[in-house]
């Protein structure tokens, strides 16, 4: 078969930015669904997507991760249970808490698989609605310091996609309160909470800033025309800081 | 408050999904002695006064018409527990 | 394991001439039972004997409807094959998109198993016709869902809508697959038989087109996927009981429950077979299973086959052969792999994680043999299952009630007409409040349409649309559409109305139409007027085909849908397939640049006969609107080329509803109002603002055209000689859509109507 | 064969929407006997041969790193069962 349809060489990299040697792996689960977008979003932001299997032991040399929505292993038993049994997972979580701190993000499924593995606090339930929703959403970005958010203003407000059935974010109090003292909640729902989350968190970071997930989709809002109605590309900031964050890190 | 206890698991010659997904991903894990594995559903009802033959009777009801699905489950336990500590 | 069966083997079927078979609890006719065993030359084995039932059946050999179906092959112009490459009679057809590119597209209907259990019989529903897609050798890049319930209000329609929605958004979001449209209709026809029809889309480059063909002798014949269990077989276990032993049989489910993620690794397992060249010829297992499969393939190949059985990997051990033989068992596929190929597709099977067995190879005997344990059990010529079954010239006639419907028009019912400003607004609000015209996204919201990252356009605008090449831009629309009230009063011209509107949808997003799908969904061929309606329809479609110059290159055909003795409205559902050059030309159906103009284009008659508006009074009676195919064509190179030079923003068309709802839907799309004056459309049309506003008089759309590029849109249509009139101007200051001299209603008055009936009655 | 049955319910203090849901329906179809639903998950790990207590350690570990997770749930009976007839 020739090259898979959907996937080629972008011919216009949306940003001026010159980390075109940034590799930025994207893991594929069985189930994964939006590894092609989210490798689509690491090329328009001129970096380079690297594939990476979800039972392979070895990150080879990737500067950074994003583990992409879909339903790994159906999420059947829960969202993000089985997938974060993976040998690559295992590397993941390793990179990411070592020295090196490896920029990990999880976005909706990647999410989920991040508090299964304890990377990030906290889980998700079915939304209070029970049922899946899909629509624009629009968050706060409410840290901008993370290795995926430092092209925000903090504060600013962004439209990306927001689909998924268990995006109920829950934890106990005491872990909320610790989340919002620390300023470890990254992103927050505004104007409506799609899905019951407390304190209408759509997406929180550890403490080194180096792990953020998210239930909402930025790769979904990278191209315009492609995305959201209106604004279409608030998402590649996440793409570009994290090559902000590589350039003006250990690179 | 007393409880009763609703199971509600799939039909055996149904396809079960979730199970086949969870027993392929058990040997995985080091769990090697199951071969087979079936996902259903558990409910916890809470009475507010005292389980009569009434309200097990009303259990019995609910369990067949609203919490499963009698095409692809089957209801399989309906008993009252003592209260959790 | 198979000593437990008493084996009805080939020999023991000769040797036993007389045995009783259970032909007709498995749905063969005496005539039919007898031309099996003409066929055969001897009674059939059991095993035979399920695959001549599955087979033979309505579902399987369009036995009813094939003599009609014909002329989908035969009006066929040398313009409409021009960019077939692969028509009717595959698994899907294949379009020519150019540079290479070619797309697949198929409707089909899962309309019994979604009454009985909605959440499953949706779901696989999905996946049904997904397999179909993949099995071209495409990657399947979007689903589609048009939609038959009943009453909004009867006790039992909210079970219905909650269970197929949630079953088609499980299935095909888990595939990661954008719904990018569909309909959704209430009418209590549909009461006790809703429809759920699913269109998958796939795309793939010219040499990865597979066909459903087993060639090559000594080449290998593979069952990949999910086990085999008892689904779908539920009224077969006669077969166990009267043919093959005593023992008790292990119940049989009655429906199918879907494994979305097992489907999902499925097509990714695939593409990457279609990639290494590793398969020579593949087919999905749908209805039938592997008795469709084996047969298909192999009459379609070097005409023969030979297969063990007991290889198949089943789910429940006490499986009869005949069972296994006709299980619909979700989530599978066959395939037939050269020995060279085997251990890198084995290699493929086992990175994904799928599990497979080897059943046989391609023989060119001609026969098809399925052994048991090396006994024979089937041994027929594949040719007689797959493809010469039966076929019926059923009798039809018109019906006699049919006069008297037509002629019960809806001017002549008496009913009391809006006429002032006030009640011309509270209809407005009315219709665009009712079940059938008020917003969709309580349903749409449920589906994830921008998966992929190539979606254009998708729900509520007029047509889906998905890019195909990044590269260039290189894309394709999609519309479905059936209008079962205008096939009721004229079946003929209703399917054309179908088609119209679907090819309408098509262009007004800016696409060139290329090809048609259609699902019909009919009532019982054994009463003569629906098989009239049935005729009808087909012979409408095929003619209106041949106007358009638009092929037909696949569908599927839906029978028996009625409740007792009443039938459902002839219901064709048509789907167009449209072409971009570059998606980014798509022009979506609201307007949102404050002063641009706003057009009419095409005029208004007086066709209020069908019509929702009708509809809202309770009154089905008359004649449907008029079609004029040669309209709609200009119609529609109008719109496209408008696309294609930039001389529109917008461009909404005018069905269901009229010119009343294409305006609210327009103005609330992206919520920004609009002036309009209509009197002088009016005037130069001889009717008055509510015909103008309500009758659905075919071949019109609005478009909003920037100032600058008036002039050049006028000119073009003038040319054409296309009627068109300045109707009014977008306003994105005032929040209301005001008709001038009518009324002025509040877009979020419009919004809170529009928006609110789905979620009042559903949650 | 002999099954181990687990069950896993989500913790008191986690809101169960599924179980929300329920107890909203309820009394609408006439059963008025409940104050509470919760809505949990049961597990039917079919093993193949005796269920030493090796198997049932097994048992008890897969419940609590795969088939529940402690942030949400809670592990309320692990427990071997004769086979359904
Ligand atoms: N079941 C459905 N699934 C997906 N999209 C739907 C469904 N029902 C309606 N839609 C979308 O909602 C919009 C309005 O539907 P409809 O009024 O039937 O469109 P049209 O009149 O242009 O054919 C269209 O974009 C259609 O595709
Ligand atoms: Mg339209």
């Amino acid at each position: 078969m020739t090259e898979t349809p959907l996937i080629g060489a972008v011919s216009s990299t949306a940003t001026g930015t010159p980390l075109t040697g940034a590799r930025i792996g994207v893991v594929t689960f069985p189930g994964t669904l939006d590894d092609r977008d989210a490798a689509r979003a690491v090329r328009l932001a001129g970096a380079t997507a690297v594939d990476l299997w979800h039972g392979d032991t070895s990150l080879g040399d990737v500067d950074a991760v994003v583990i992409p929505g879909g339903f790994s292993y159906g999420d059947y038993l829960r969202a993000g249970a089985i997938a974060r049994f993976a040998p690559m997972m295992g590397q993941i979580i390793k990179a990411a808490n070592s020295d090196a701190r490896l920029p990990v993000l999880g976005i909706c499924n990647g999410f989920q698989i991040l508090t299964e593995s304890h990377l990030l606090p906290g889980s998700m339930v079915k939304n209070d609605h029970l049922k899946f929703i899909c629509r624009e959403q629009v968050l706060r970005v409410e840290n901008n310091t993370t290795a995926w958010t430092n092209q925000y203003a903090a504060g600013e407000q962004i439209t990306i996609v927001l689909k998924n059935q268990d995006g109920q974010y829950v934890a106990d109090e005491k872990t909320l309160d610790e989340l919002e003292g620390e300023g470890r909640v990254a992103f927050r729902y505004v104007g409506w909470n799609p899905n019951g989350s407390r304190r209408d968190i759509a997406g929180i970071t550890n403490a080194a800033g180096n792990v953020v997930g998210l239930m909402p989709h930025p790769e979904h809002a990278v191209e315009p025309g492609f995305g959201p109605d209106h604004t279409g590309t608030d998402g590649l900031g996440f793409f570009t800081s994290v090559l902000a964050h590589l350039v003006g890190g250990k690179k | 408050m007393p409880r009763i206890v609703v199971d509600v698991m799939p039909k055996p010659e149904i396809l079960d999904p979730q199970g086949k997904a969870i027993v392929g991903s058990l040997p995985r894990l080091g769990f090697t002695a199951f071969s087979g594995v079936r996902q259903g559903k558990r409910f916890e009802l809470t009475v507010d006064g005292e389980v009569t033959d009434a309200v097990l009777a009303q259990a019995r009801e609910a369990a067949e018409t609203l919490l499963s699905n009698p095409v692809i489950e089957d209801v399989v336990n309906v008993e009252v527990v003592a209260d959790r500590p | 394991m198979s000593q437990k069966f008493n084996i009805d083997t080939v020999e023991h079927a000769a040797a036993t001439p007389d045995t009783e078979l259970p032909w007709a609890e498995l749905g063969l006719k005496r005539n039919e039972f007898d031309d099996v065993v003409k066929l055969l030359g001897r009674r059939p084995t059991a095993a035979e004997l399920a695959m001549y039932s599955v087979m033979w059946s309505e579902h399987c050999s369009y036995k009813s409807s094939k003599v009609h179906l014909k002329q989908f092959g035969d009006k066929v112009t040398a313009e409409m094959k021009m960019d077939m490459l692969v028509g009717i009679g595959e698994n899907a057809g294949v379009t020519n998109l150019g540079d290479g590119w070619a797309v697949t597209f198929k409707v089909e209907s899962h309309n019994h198993p979604s009454f009985v259990e909605p959440y499953q019989g949706a779901a696989t529903g999905i996946g049904g016709i997904v397999r179909d897609i993949i099995s071209m050798g495409a990657r399947p890049v979007a689903v589609m869902d048009p939609l038959r319930f009943g009453a909004i209000d009867h006790p039992d329609t909210a079970r219905l809508v909650h269970g197929i929605v949630s079953g088609i958004g499980g299935y095909g979001n888990s595939l990661g697959l954008p719904n990018i449209g569909g309909e959704v209709v209430f009418d209590d026809v549909y009461q006790a038989n809703p429809l759920v029809n699913a269109l998958a889309v796939g795309v793939m480059r010219h040499e990865d087109i597979r066909l459903a063909n087993a060639s090559g002798v000594g080449n290998r014949v593979v069952l990949f996927g999910a086990r085999t269990g008892g689904d779908g077989i539920g009224g077969a276990s006669v077969l166990a009981s009267e043919s093959f032993d005593d023992t008790k049989p292990s119940k049989r489910p009655a429906v199918q429950v879907g494994d979305p993620f097992a489907e999902k690794v499925l097509i990714e397992c695939c593409l990457e077979l279609f990639k290494g060249s590793l398969v020579e010829g593949i087919q999905d297992l749908g209805a039938a299973g592997i008795s469709c499969a084996t047969s298909e393939l192999a009459s379609n190949g070097d005409g023969g086959m030979e297969v063990e059985l007991t290889s198949v990997l089943l789910r429940d051990p006490t499986l009869t052969p005949g069972e296994i033989l006709m299980s619909e068992s979700q989530e599978r596929m066959m395939a037939v792999v050269s020995p060279a190929n085997a251990a890198a597709f084995e290699a493929v099977m086992d990175k994904w994680a799928v599990e497979y067995s080897w059943l046989g190879e391609v023989t060119d005997t001609g026969r098809l043999i399925i052994n048991w344990d090396g006994a024979t059990i089937v041994d027929v010529d594949p040719r007689t299952v797959a493809h010469e079954g039966p076929t019926y010239h059923r009798p039809f006639h018109r019906p006699e009630w049919l006069d008297g419907v037509q002629s019960n028009t809806f001017r002549a019912s008496g009913t009391a007409l809006p006429a002032t400003g006030l009640e011309l607004k509270a209809a407005v609000v009315e219709l665009v409040s009712s079940p059938n015209m008020c917003d969709k996204s309580w349903v749409t919201n449920q589906y994830d349409r921008f998966v992929g990252g190539n979606t254009a356009l998708a729900a509520p605008d007029d047509a889906g649309v998905i890019r195909v090449d990044e590269q260039t831009g290189m894309g394709v629309a999609l519309s479905t559409d059936a209008n079962g009230r205008y096939a009721y009063l004229d079946p003929y011209t209703g399917a054309q109305l179908a088609l119209a509107e679907s090819y309408r949808n098509v262009a007004t997003a800016g696409a060139v139409p290329m090809a048609v799908t259609d699902c019909l969904n009919f009532g019982s061929p054994e009463d003569p007027e629906v098989m009239w309606q049935f005729a009808e329809a087909v012979r409408g479609l095929s003619d209106a085909c041949m106007e358009l110059g638009v092929p037909v290159t696949g569908g599927n055909v839906s029978l028996y849908n009625q409740t007792g003795s009443t039938p459902i409205h002839p219901t064709p559902v048509v789907g167009v397939l449209g072409k971009f050059d570059d998606v980014a030309r798509r022009t979506p159906s609201g307007w949102r640049e404050d002063g641009q103009a706003i057009y009419l284009l095409g005029t208004t008659a007086d066709e209020l006969d069908g019509s929702e508006f009708a509809n809202l009074r309770g009154h089905l009676g008359g004649l449907p609107p008029r079609v004029d195919l040669a309209r709609e064509r200009e119609l529609g190179q109008i719109l496209i080329n408008a696309s294609r030079d930039g001389m529109v923003d917008a461009a909404h068309d005018l069905s269901e509803g009229g010119l009343a709802a294409a305006l609210v839907e327009s103005s609330l799309r992206y919520n920004t109002g609009a002036r309009i004056a209509l009197d002088e459309v009016a005037a130069r049309d001889g009717v008055d603002v509510f015909t103008l506003l309500f009758s659905e008089t075919q071949g019109r759309a609005i478009v909003a055209v920037p100032r600058s590029e008036e002039v050049r849109f006028n000119d073009m249509c003038t040319a054409r000689r296309f009627p068109v009139a300045r109707i009014g101007v977008v306003d994105a200051e005032s929040g209301s859509l005001e008709l001038q001299g009518q009324f002025s209603a509040p877009l979020d008055e419009l919004r809170e109507a529009h928006e609110g009936t789905l979620p009042k009655y559903f949650g």
